[in-house]
Order: structure tokens, then sequence, then C-alpha cells
């Protein structure tokens, strides 16, 4: 089996591609509530389908075989060609099925779209091409999402550019991202284990990268070990560890670090270099960099648009984080 | 338009107008009527987006609605209301003309018909032309300032204006040269066409002169709904979304109602791209009843009606109407706010 | 003149004076307003594009033969992908089977010597050549990658050609407006005297409901379109959230257009499968009447249903319910005909000859892809289900399995008409069982691989579903061999096939009542009106090797509204 | 209404108007254009809207009944012409029924009620 080159992963570098988990033949586990309800009524559709389709081409090839044109029967034989009670019937039967097909789709869907009032909050930030996690501690996880088993969840999301979808094939859950309001959507997972969450609007060139990767813990304690992310420890011992949280938490929906054009240009291999701009070059330092994050207006790279696609994180990360970034896209110089 | 012509032949030029698919004149002409409805029909269809973009937002932003008609003149609109009525009489009669065959008669009321909607048109470039100047555009470049108001003729005006001048210039001249070599036929189309654009400047010039007058009041209402919340006005990229109007909003004067009030000033500009989208795709429609006139008129100059053939002028009358209908209602809509 | 060489010079095959050779020149073709010729010029057209969409498409399958990268960057895939779509949905299947098939023999149906309005449709196609040109320019130029469905906001973002293309989209729209309305106007105006309403061929409704169509739905499209470059260019606001505006609206709008648009796609394909139906089953097709309704129906109720692309979009629950319960009622229309067309088989008399073997193939793909809807119809399903693979596998079925399918039988059907002279019937059925073959070998692992969770227009993939993709790839392949095998055999009869009389299939509609090739004005003597579908007035003639009206052959047996008489 | 036709014309398939008729659809019509105006600074609160959209109403039907001839037209192209107002309904009503009830969701949108992450974390650091 090949696996998909790390490098091609929009964010986290080593996201892992967990293991796939079989269901019944048509799906993958099923990992939530409702994932039965789901399977049922598309086995229920799919076996009544089977019957008419199956009926509907046996006596197809029946008839053309009885009735092929051979020596002997060359015309059609004497038959009626209308018949209004079998019209009847044949019109009725469907409808009483469909009826019921609607009915079984309408009743699960209220079921997939109204969290129980005991759900946990989460927050989703949706943008080209990565996903951010926000749990309702404070703590946020880039690229990777983590549930407790039998806990009932109650997403909302947002997107920062364009359409996307949360899609969790695990769950049988769906939900576009639109920008420019909240969609909401929940789940309560029933089993431990990792499972891959799809973007599945397209939204641009790394649509097909924007994954993550669900995983249901056991209890709160071991989420909350997943998530948490000790800043001040690692402020003290390894601030490059911190530059590249943020980094993730911020940048690498835009920014690659393999050398790759994305929305942005890629920061692995900028440092202490001179670095085209469309007022001539800039040398790539601690000060270009901090105005890059501040005002990135101020320097457009050349082949990006004016004004920048990049906003402005004035305000919205302090000196000490800027620092810890500079020192991430210094730590990546020769990458 | 080419339901309207699709089913008439050259070749015959003196014989009956009737294509050699058809068995009758009748077949030809109930082929034709059919055909204009459902081009109507299509054409309901296509204003209906924007009709429908107009329902959802009026009905969402109510406000925006009732703030934005101040700067929609009701008497300049309900002129070019009456100027269009008017036109579909003369183009209703024109067909009843073309039935009895009176083909004189054809050729003044298309003439009459044409000139009126030139006369809409000079009406609709005066009111864009003023909307420029103070920086109404759509949402995106929405950028309102009164103060902005030229002394003289708005240079919009002049830029739109150019065209129809070149044609006015360029049609006279025409007619004169056909007048002078006595071709009196096509000095008489020419002329027709030259009195056509001459519409343009009386719609301009009364326009003009209107706001001139008496227009000033119609603004200076509605300038002081929003004055005081014009310093985002310029400086100001109107092309901000949510993430960064959040950011802003984290600046010290950041207040809930800083951020409604200049909410409702940039809305302002949606009541305008629906304005701009739903009159200027009626106006390409007027240009093209113009275009679609123009045929009928020297196609009545040649004298070619007859009580059974006068298919093309009910077409063209048909679509004439359409037009108006269209208006009949952006008005009320659009200008006529409480 | 003697009845032998009346039916001869009438009912034979026409060497000369026929619509093909009775001008010469390009411009006897670039300016005719004959419907015949602007169907021939509408057929080169729209293969022309599906060959290059399928060479996309090929393209695009290959890459998809690994999980990792192969040839294409995300970002090239993207546009294989959009202008795959684009291309075949608006240049090749939506003018496919009513401007090419339908535009040559309709007229002939109705007994009429043109349609109403001959330059318009003339007009129609040259907008066709001007629309696909711009969706060509587009991708040589800037490219386009945003989907066929043009979502907001992406596709006022992204950088590629999104004007130049969607302004030839809406060219495209007109076109397709332009045949809706003239079809219309024919089949209401332009019947010969005597042709009923219900003495119409089937595959007259089947076109007369998708004109209906075209004319009520196009419109949308080109005012969304006209609204969405506006946006672009302008920042009007109404769907771009930046300013204030619903990217939902956006989809509303879209699909208020594109969801008839598959039925626009659809129904002419049923129409020509009922009539394939009857005519090589040698009976009178059954339930007649609830076929052509079934045709309006669906054309009306096409109209209720949008909302069941949008499950998942934010649309609200109140809405949702509506579509799903709607959707559901467009299926009881459909059906009806494939039960009719399986009465029609019933104690008929089948010869299983290439058209007949693709109208078989269409009931069963597009049973498949029909009864998919079901699934993606279903709320609880589609929510799972939406933006698969089981979608593009679902649409594929209804559109290749059922449309192109229903186009390729309708060919070899009429192409003894068109052209005078037969296919070769071996290599034609090759054709077809290649086609069936590789289509459910590409198709069917989509269904599967989508519902385990493969997501649509990914460049990129777990390595789980790789198994699957191969399969598909395999299977494209095959199918590409197949059409250009079926294409090849039909190129193939134009100059060396067999040469055939005028009704050589026995087929009992008025088009056969022609020469083969037909001439200039269709019928150079009186037609004859019969039941459409009564093949006992099909009299088989050796001296001709092809089928001639009764009443013509039988000497003292008067031709009904009067003598055959040449005009 | 009196006198749609002509007396001399009773045959073929073109049937004119009479003049005044027209005349008399003319001066309603401006008639009720000056009405919607004036109408428009009476003090109806929300009915406004209604009352124009009635007098539109009004108007469009005498413009489609005399001016199109829509009165004496065939019924199949009144059918055609009428049904497309369906359709319209159809697509306004659907659509207004849709966005007017996630409205909600659009408004409360810039407000953000998300948990302050302090100051390090997501991306746009929530602002009470
Ligand atoms: C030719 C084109 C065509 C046709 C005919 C159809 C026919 C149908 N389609 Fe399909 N559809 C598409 C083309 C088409 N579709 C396309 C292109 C898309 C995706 C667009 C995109 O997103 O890019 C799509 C997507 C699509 C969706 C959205 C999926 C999603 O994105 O989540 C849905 C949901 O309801 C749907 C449903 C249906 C239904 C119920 C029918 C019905 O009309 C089918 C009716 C037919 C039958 C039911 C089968 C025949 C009957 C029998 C065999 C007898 C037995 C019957 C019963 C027991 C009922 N289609
Ligand atoms: C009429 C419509 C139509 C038709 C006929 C087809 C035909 C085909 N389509 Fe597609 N398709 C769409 C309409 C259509 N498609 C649409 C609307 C989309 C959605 C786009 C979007 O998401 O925006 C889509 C998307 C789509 C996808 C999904 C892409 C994605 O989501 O990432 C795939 C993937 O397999 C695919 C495959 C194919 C294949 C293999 C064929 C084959 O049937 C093609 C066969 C034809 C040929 C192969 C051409 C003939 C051969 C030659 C010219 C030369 C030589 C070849 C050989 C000898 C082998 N199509
Ligand atoms: C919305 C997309 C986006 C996000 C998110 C984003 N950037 Fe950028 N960035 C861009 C684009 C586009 C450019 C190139 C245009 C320019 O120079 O402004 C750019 C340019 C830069 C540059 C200059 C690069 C060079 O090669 O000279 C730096 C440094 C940078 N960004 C850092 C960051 C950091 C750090 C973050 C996160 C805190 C970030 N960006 C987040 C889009 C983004
Ligand atoms: Cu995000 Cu696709
Ligand atoms: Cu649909």
């Amino acid at each position: 089996m090949l696996k998909i080159p790390v490098s091609l992963l929009a964010q986290a570098e080593d996201l892992p591609i967990p293991e796939y988990q079989w269901g019944d033949y048509f799906f993958p586990v099923q990992a939530a509530e409702g994932a039965a309800e789901n399977d049922f009524l598309f086995w229920a559709i799919l076996w009544i389908s089977t019957l008419f389709f199956v009926l509907i081409v046996v006596l197809m090839l029946y008839f053309a075989w009885k009735y092929r044109r051979r020596p002997g029967h060359e015309k059609a034989l004497p038959s009626s060609s209308h018949n209004t009670s079998l019209e009847i019937i044949w019109s009725v039967i469907p409808s009483i099925i469909l009826v019921w097909i609607f009915y079984a789709g309408a009743n699960g869907y209220f079921q997939s779209r109204v969290a129980p009032e005991s759900a946990e909050d989460i927050w989703v930030t949706a943008q080209q091409f990565s996903w951010t996690f926000t749990y309702a501690d404070g703590d946020s996880t880039p690229s990777e999402l983590h549930l407790v088993v039998n806990r009932p969840v109650k997403f909302t999301m947002e997107s920062r550019d364009v359409l996307h979808s949360f899609f969790i094939p695990a769950f049988r859950q769906k939900q576009d991202i639109v920008p420019g309001r909240y969609t909401y959507t929940w789940v309560k997972p029933t089993k431990i284990g990792t499972f891959r969450l799809y973007c599945a609007e397209y939204c641009g060139d790394n649509h097909s990268l924007m994954i993550a990767n669900v995983t249901v813990h056991a209890t709160e304690e071991d989420r909350k070990a997943a998530t948490k992310w000790d800043w001040d420890l690692y402020a003290q011992t390894d601030p490059v560890k911190n530059g590249q949280r943020l980094f993730q938490l911020n940048c690498a929906g835009c920014h690659k670090i393999d050398g790759q054009r994305s929305t942005g240009p890629p920061l692995n291999g900028i440092w202490g270099k001179q670095e085209p701009v469309l007022s001539g070059t800039r040398l790539v330092d601690e000060e270009y960099i901090r105005e890059s994050i501040l005002n990135p207006n101020a320097e457009i790279v050349s082949g990006y648009t004016t004004p920048s696609q990049m906003q402005s994180f004035d305000g919205k990360l302090n000196d000490d984080q800027i620092m810890w970034l500079i020192f991430y896209i210094k730590s990546l110089a020769d990458k | 338009m080419t339901s309207e012509h699709g089913d008439h032949h050259d070749d015959h030029e003196h014989g009956e107008f009737i294509a050699h698919h058809f068995e009758s004149a009748e077949q030809q002409f109930d082929a034709g009527k059919l055909g204009i409805w459902a081009f109507l029909v299509t054409e309901v269809l296509f204003f209906t987006g924007l009709f429908c973009a107009y329902v959802l937002y009026r009905f969402h932003h109510p406000e925006i609605f009732v703030q934005a008609h101040h700067f929609l003149d009701k008497i300049l609109g309900g002129g070019n209301t009456i100027v269009l009525l008017f036109s579909s009489l003369t183009m209703a009669l024109a067909v009843r003309a073309s039935q009895l065959g009176q083909n004189r008669t054809v050729a003044t009321m298309v003439l009459v018909t044409m000139v009126c909607a030139s006369i809409f048109l000079g009406v609709k470039a005066v009111e864009y032309s003023h909307k420029w100047d103070i920086g109404i555009f759509v949402r995106a470049h929405f950028s309102l300032d009164e103060s902005h108001h030229p002394k003289g003729i708005s240079p919009y005006l002049t830029m739109i204006s150019i065209i129809p001048l070149i044609l006015l210039f360029v049609f006279g001249a025409m007619a004169l040269l056909y007048r002078f070599t006595n071709s009196l036929f096509r000095a008489a189309f020419w002329g027709g066409m030259t009195l056509m654009v001459a519409g343009y400047f009386i719609g301009a010039i009364g326009g003009y002169f209107y706001m001139k007058v008496g227009g000033g009041d119609a603004h200076s209402t509605a300038g002081k709904v929003i004055e005081h919340h014009d310093d985002h006005a310029d400086g100001h990229d109107p092309g901000d979304d949510h993430a960064q109007e959040s950011a802003s909003e984290s600046q010290p004067a950041g207040g809930a109602h800083d951020h409604e009030t200049r909410d409702l000033h940039h809305d302002i500009g949606i009541f305008f791209s629906i304005y701009y989208c739903m009159t200027g795709l009626h106006a390409i429609h007027v240009v093209g009843g113009i275009v679609a006139l123009a045929w009928i008129f020297y196609r009545s100059l040649l004298g070619h009606w007859r009580s059974d053939y006068f298919g093309p002028v009910d077409y063209v009358g048909l679509y004439w109407h359409l037009v108006d209908l269209i208006w009949i209602f952006l008005f009320p809509l659009l200008y006529l706010i409480n | 003149m003697s009845n032998a060489v009346f039916i001869k010079q009438h009912f034979g095959h026409a060497e000369k004076n026929n619509y093909l050779n009775v001008s010469k020149g390009w411009k006897s073709w670039a300016f005719t307003l004959d419907h015949k010729r602007i169907g021939v010029m509408y057929l080169i057209g729209i293969t022309t594009a599906l060959l290059l969409a399928g060479v996309f498409a090929l393209v695009l399958r290959s890459e998809l033969f690994i999980p990792g990268k192969m040839f294409l960057t995300e970002a090239q895939y993207n546009r294989m992908f959009t202008l795959h779509g684009a291309i075949m949905v608006f240049s090749f299947i939506i003018p496919s089977i009513p401007a090419a098939l339908g535009n040559f023999v309709l007229p002939m149906m109705l007994g009429a010597k043109d349609v109403a309005f001959p330059r318009m449709n003339l007009m129609s196609f040259y907008l066709w050549v001007i629309g696909t040109f711009f969706l060509v320019v587009a991708m040589l130029t800037n490219s386009l990658d945003t989907g066929w469905t043009f979502y907001t906001p992406y596709s006022i973002r992204t950088s590629t050609g999104v004007v130049a293309a969607t302004f030839g989209t809406f060219v495209l729209g007109f076109s397709s407006i332009f045949t809706g309305l003239n079809f219309l106007v024919t089949v209401n105006t332009m019947r010969a005297p005597g042709m009923t309403w219900f003495k119409m061929p089937l595959f007259v409704w089947g076109i007369y409901a998708t004109a209906i169509i075209q004319v009520l739905a196009t419109p949308i499209l080109g005012i969304t379109l006209l609204l969405l470059i506006a946006e672009r260019v302008l920042q009007i606001g109404i769907f771009d959230p930046k300013y204030g505006g619903d990217p939902v609206l956006f989809q509303h709008f879209f699909w208020f257009y594109s969801h008839p648009a598959v039925y626009i796609m659809i129904l002419p394909g049923m129409g020509i499968i009922s009539d394939l139906m009857a005519v090589y089953c040698r009976k009178k097709i059954f339930g007649y009447s609830f076929i052509a309704f079934s045709s309006v129906a669906i054309a009306i109720l096409g109209f209720l249903v949008w909302g069941h692309h949008m499950f998942t979009s934010g649309q609200s629950e109140v809405v949702t319910l509506i579509f799903s319960a709607i959707t559901f009622s467009v299926a009881i229309p459909s059906a009806v005909k494939v039960f009719n067309w399986l009465a029609t088989m019933y104690k008929g008399c089948i010869s299983l000859v290439t058209p007949m073997l693709y109208a078989m193939s269409f009931i069963f793909l597009f049973g498949i892809g029909g009864l998919t809807g079901l699934f993606l119809g279903a709320l609880r399903t589609d929510i799972h289900l939406h933006d698969t693979y089981f979608v593009v596998a679902h649409f594929h079925y209804v559109m290749v399995g059922g449309t192109l399918t229903a186009l390729f039988g309708g060919l070899y059907h009429w192409w003894p008409k068109m052209f005078g002279r037969m296919y070769n019937e071996l290599w034609g059925r090759i054709g077809c069982l290649l086609v069936f073959i590789g289509f459910n070998l590409t198709f069917f692992p989509q269904f599967v691989m989508g519902s385990r969770g493969m997501a649509r227009r990914y460049a990129r993939y777990d390595p789980e579903f790789q198994i699957f993709h191969q399969w598909s790839t395999v299977g494209a392949l095959i199918l590409g061999a197949g059409i250009v095998i079926a294409i090849a055999t039909l190129v193939h009869a134009v100059f060396r096939g067999k040469l055939c009389g005028g009704n050589p299939f026995g087929a009992a509609s008025l088009e056969w009542q022609s020469s083969s090739p037909p001439s200039f004005h269709n019928f150079d003597h009186k037609i004859v009106l019969n039941d459409p579908y009564d093949f006992d007035s099909q009299i088989y003639d050796p001296d001709l090797d092809s089928y001639v009206q009764r009443s013509f052959t039988v000497p003292g047996q008067e031709p009904v509204p009067g003598k055959p008489q040449t005009v | 209404m009196t006198a749609p036709h002509d007396a001399h014309d009773h045959h073929g398939f073109a049937h004119p108007v009479s003049k005044s008729l027209l005349y008399v659809v003319f001066i309603v019509l401006v008639g009720l254009t000056v009405l919607t105006v004036v109408a428009n600074d009476w003090p109806l609160g929300s009915l406004d809207i209604w009352v124009a959209m009635a007098i539109a109403t009004t108007k469009a039907f005498f413009v489609m009944a005399f001016f199109m001839h829509m009165w004496w037209e065939k019924g199949l192209n009144v059918a055609v012409f009428l049904s497309s107002l369906l359709f319209v309904m159809l697509f306004i009503g659907l659509t207004l029924l849709d966005t007017e009830s996630y409205r909600e969701d659009v408004e409360r949108f810039p407000i953000f009620d998300r948990p302050d992450s302090s100051s390090v974390g997501p991306p746009i650091a929530p602002q009470k």
C-alpha cells in the first residue's frame, strides 16, 4: 500500500493515516450514534431497490430471449397495449414504499440534527486548507479532533474563507461550513479509536489535503492530555516547539514548509535570504517577519496579489508569540 | 430577439412574407405569436432572479431599504414611468395600425415609441450619474460622500452622453446625406433615427434641470440619515470580511452602536447593488427594444405591413410592453418605500 | 409513374438529390436553415465536446490510479474535473439529444418541412459554438477550477478564468433556450394536418417536455451567471459573504436551474428508448398516454426538488424536508416508464440489434442510477453520502448509462435515415458490449468507495480506497475504447456502409416515409398518417430491402388522405 | 369592456383594438401611477408595500389585457405566459422560506461566543 507522502499534507506534517476500520460491506465501522440507523436505512433501500431491479432485469432478459425474433416468430403476439389497473398498481406500490423511505429518512435526519442538551461544545474553524478545533476550556488543536467516548458533542462551525464541509464517515455525519454564518452539527462517538475527518465541500487547490484525525478517548483525562499544550514549559525549554504549534494553528493553512507554493509562499528556507518583493528585495530577518505578520500589506512577495490575502495578526498574537514564530521560521532556514 | 424575425423570408420581397416551411400566413403568425410569448416567459424568469434577490434582502433588512430609497427621486422615476406608459400606448397604436395596413401610422407611432425609450434612458443617465457623483456604487465600492457633488454637469453624465452624441451626429449626417442625394426613403429612416437619439438629450437635459431646480431635496433628507457615520467612507477598505471587522472592533473605539451604524452604511450598498442590477438589466432591454423598433420602423417605411402580415410589429410590441411591465413593478419596488 | 418507380424514388436510397448533396460548398452548410443539416453540425459539435471532455476524464482517472501524486498537481487535477464536468454538462449533454437528433428527426416525425424558426435554430448552433469557444478559451488561458457548480465564494476568490467560462456558459444557456423555444413552438404549431397530440411518437413528447424545462429554467441560469460575473467584477455583494451576501442563496439559484437540467438530459433519452422499444419489439408501445404524461409530469415536478442538492449545505430543516418529500414523487413517473417498457417487450417480436441492445442496457443502467437517487433523496442517508463518490456514481449512471447510452441507441437507430447507409452490426454490438462492461467497471466500485467515505473532487486519497479507484480506472479505459469503437463504427458507416432503403427497420413513424437520406424538403410526396406504433402498416419490400408503408404498395388500397403523388 | 374590435374586421387573424379603448387604458394607467406616488406618502405603515404592489398589479393587468391583447388572445398563449408567474412564485417562495429560517445563524455570526482561550491559541482570538 502506498502512503501519502508526508510532505503533501497541508498541516501537521506527521498526521498519521489511521488504520481503516471496516464495517459492513458498504461502510466503515459504526463509531457513533446514528450510524446504525443510517446503515439500516441504506440497507433497507438497497434491498428494496435490488428487489425491483432484479425483477426488472430478469423479466427483461427473459422476454428478450423468449420473444426474440426468429424464424416462426416474425410478428408480435397479440396482447393489449394498455391496462389501466396494471398502471395503477405499479404506480401505487412504489409510492407506498417511497413514502416509507421518506419517513425513515426524515426521522433519522432529525436525530442527526438535534443535539442533546447535555452535549459539550467544541468550536470548529475551517480555512483553506486546515482545521482548528477549540475546546470549552480554551485549548486548541490543529488538525486533530479529540473526543471522549459516549459523550455527545455539539460543534459550532465557522469558515474563514470559502465553503468547507465537516465529514466523518465513521460517524456518518456531514455538515457544510458556510462563511458569513454559523452552522452546527453534533456527534456522540461510541467507539474508541482514530478516524478520518474529511473536507467534503470543494474549497480550492488542496481540498483533498484538508483532512484531520478524530481520536476518541476513553476518558476526559486522556483527552485533556492530548489537547493540552504547556506553553510556559516550552517557552523555557524549547520555544521552537511553541512556534511550531502556533504555526500549525494559525499559518499552516496558507503556508507550506516543503517548498511548495500554497495560498501563501512556503516559509522554509527563507530565513536569511533575500526575498523578492514588489518594491525590490528584502532580507528575511526578524523585523521583516514581524512586519509580515502585523502588517502583511507593507511588502507583498512578488507573484502574489495586492492587497495581501493574509490578514493582519495585530492584536491576535502577542510579542512572545511572534517571537516563537520567528524562532520556528528560523529553524526551517535550511529545510 | 431572433424570434421576431425567425419566421419571415426576405426572398419574397413582393409576395406574401410566408416562409417556405409554413402552410399558411395564419400558421406562421400563430407560430410567431406562441414563440414570442414563450420568449416573454424566459424574460420574466430572467428578471425573477433579481426580483428574488430583492425580496430576500428587503425581507431581511427592511431598514436598509427605507434608508436607501431617500436617494431615489420619486418624480424622476414617476416621470419615467409615464414616459414608458406613453410609449406603450403608441406601440399599441402602431400594432393596431399595422393590422389595418396603415404603414405611415405605424412608422410615426413606432418613432414616437423609440423617442420615448430614449427619453427614458436620458433620465436614467441623469439619475445614475448623480448617484455616482456622490459615491453611490455597488456594495463593495459604496462610499457615500455628498460633499463631492460637482458644481456643473457631472463628469459621469458627460461620459455617458458621448455615445449618444456620436450617434446623433452620425445619424444626422446620414439623414442629410441621403436628403441631398434624394434617397428620400433612407433620409426618412435616418432622420427618424436622429430624432430617436435626440430623445436621449431631451431626457438628459430635462432631468438635469430638474435636478438643478427641485431635485436638491431628494437627497438632502437622506444626507441627514447617515451623515455622522461617514468617517469610514474614505480610506477604509470596504472589502474587509467579518474576521477583520472583528479585529477592528477590538480596537478601543469599537462599540456595538458604531458597528451597527457602519454596517447599515455599507449595507445600503446592497440595496444599490440590486438597484443597479435591476435597472441596468432593464435599461439593456430598453436598448434592445430600440434596436428592434428601428427594424420595425425601417420595414414600415418600406410599407411591409398588411392585415395578413403584421406579425413582427405585434411581436416587437409584445416585447416592448413587457419591458414596460417590468418597469411598472420596478418603480414602486425601488422608488416608493416607506 | 408506376407504383414501383414511385416507391423506389421516395422510399429507397436517395443517392442524388438528398439534403446532403442538394447544395455544395462550406457556405451551404454554414448558412443553412435546414434542420437536418443543423442537426448534423450539432452532432459533430457535441461529439467533439464528448471526446474532449472524455479525454479529461481519462486523464483524471489515470491520476487517481495511485493515492499520491502521479503526474498532476492538486491544482491541475481540480482543473481537470472542472473542465470535464462543465464541458460534458453544458456543451455536450444538454444540447446532445434535442439539438442533434431532435433537430434531425423531430420535424419529420411531425410531418413538417422544418422547425418553426429555422434562423433561430441556426443561431442556436452558433451560440453553442461561441459558448463552447469561450469555455475552451477559458481552459487554454487561465483554466477553471471551481467545479461545474461554480459555488461562491470560491468562484469569486479563485484566480482562474471564471468570467470567460461563465460567459461561455451563459451563451450556451441561450443556445439551449433557443432550441427549446423552437421545439416548443414547432410541436404546438407545425404538426401536419391530422397529426394530433396522441399520434405523436413518444420521442416528440420527450423533447416537448424537455423544451418546457429549457424555456422555464434556463433563464434562471442566465441571471445566476450574470450575477456571478457582476459579483466577481464589481463585488455587488449578493452572493459574497465578505460583503454580506449569502453563498447558500447562490446554491438555490444554481440548482433551480441545474436540477431541472438533469431532466433536460434524461427526458429526451427516455423518449428515444420508448421509440426503440416499440420498433424493435415490433409491438405497439404499452401505455402510450402514461409514458407521454409521465414525461410532462417529470418536467413539472422536476422544478420542485432543487433543494435536494443542498441537504447538508446549511439549508434550513423545513425546506429540506419539503424538498426530500417531493424528490421521491419524481421517482414515480420514472418507474411508470420503466414498467411500461418492460410490458412492451412482453409478447413482442424482439430483434436484438444494436439499438435494442443499447435500449436494454439503458434500462439496466438507468435503473441503477435512478434507484441510487433514492438513497440520496432520503435525508438520513444523504447526510452521509453527499459529496462522496456515491453521488459521482449516481450521476454517471444516469447521465452516461442513461443519456449517453440512449444517444448511442438513437444514433444507431436513425443513422440509416440520416446517411442512407447501414452500420456494421457486429462492430455495433461489440461497441455496445464494451461500453456496458467498461461502464459498470468504472462506476460500480464508486458506489462502494463513496459510501465508505471517499469524498469527491479529491486529487489525493487514503490508501484504503485504492483498489476501487484502480478498478475504476481500468474500467474507464475499456469504456473509452467502447465509445471510440461505437463512434468509429458509425463514422465508418457514413463512408463505407451498405446502402440502405428508406425504412430498413420497419418503423412506423413519419420520418421513415422518406428516402434515405431524406430529400431537402423531407417529403416530396404526400405523407400518410398512421399510428406511429402500428407496425403492421409497414410491408417489407425485397427489391429495396426495406419497408414501405402499406398504403403505398398495395394496389387498390388507397392511401388514407389521398393517393400518393409528387408535389 | 366595450367594443373590443373595430366593426370592420371580422375576418383573418388581425384583431385591431379600438383606439378609444387604448386611450382610456392609457389614462387609467397614468392615473394609477399618480395614485401610487401619492399613496406613498399616506401613513399606511407596513401595508404600503402591499398597496403599492396592488396598484402595480392592476396596472400590469391593464397593460397585459389591452395593450398586449391578452383579453382576446388564444387560451394557450395566455396559459403559457401566466404559468411563468407560478414558477416565479415557486422560486421566490421557497428561497425566502429557507433564507428566513436560517436567518438567525447569519445574524449571530460576527458576535463571538466561543470561550476565551487565553491569549494563545485559536486563529481568531475571541473578542467579547
Ligand atoms: C440525467 C441526469 C439525472 C437524473 C435523471 C437524475 C435522477 C434522480 N436523481 Fe440525481 N443527480 C444528477 C443527475 C441526475 N439525477 C447529477 C448530475 C447530480 C449531482 C450534481 C453534482 O453535485 O455535481 C445528482 C445528484 C442527486 C442528488 C443530490 C446528491 C447529493 O449531492 O447529496 C439527489 C438527492 O436527492 C438525486 C436524486 C435523484 C432522484 C431521486 C432521481 C430520480 O429522478 C430517479 C428516478 C428513477 C428511478 C427511481 C429508477 C427507475 C425506476 C425503477 C427501476 C422502478 C422501481 C422504482 C421504485 C421502487 C421507486 N440526484
Ligand atoms: C454527460 C456527462 C458526463 C459524462 C459523459 C462523463 C463521463 C465520464 N466521467 Fe464524469 N463527470 C461529470 C459528467 C460526465 N462524466 C460531471 C458533471 C462531473 C462532476 C464534475 C465536478 O465535480 O465539478 C464528473 C466527474 C467525474 C469524476 C469525479 C471527479 C472527482 O470528483 O474528483 C470522475 C472520476 O472518475 C469521472 C469520470 C468519468 C469517466 C471515466 C467518464 C467516461 O464515460 C468518459 C468516456 C469517454 C471517453 C473516454 C472519450 C473517448 C475516448 C477517446 C477520445 C480516446 C481514447 C481512449 C481510449 C482508446 C481508451 N467524472
Ligand atoms: C489567509 C492566508 C494566510 C495566512 C493564514 C497566513 N499567511 Fe502569511 N502570507 C500569505 C500570503 C498570500 C502571503 C504573500 C503575500 C504577502 O507578502 O503579503 C504571505 C506572506 C507571508 C510572509 C512573507 C513570506 C516571504 O516569502 O517573504 C511571511 C513571513 C508570512 N506570511 C508569515 C505568516 C505567519 C507567521 C502566519 C501565521 C501567524 C501567516 N503568514 C498566516 C497568506 C497567509
Ligand atoms: Cu475545505 Cu474542501
Ligand atoms: Cu437533482
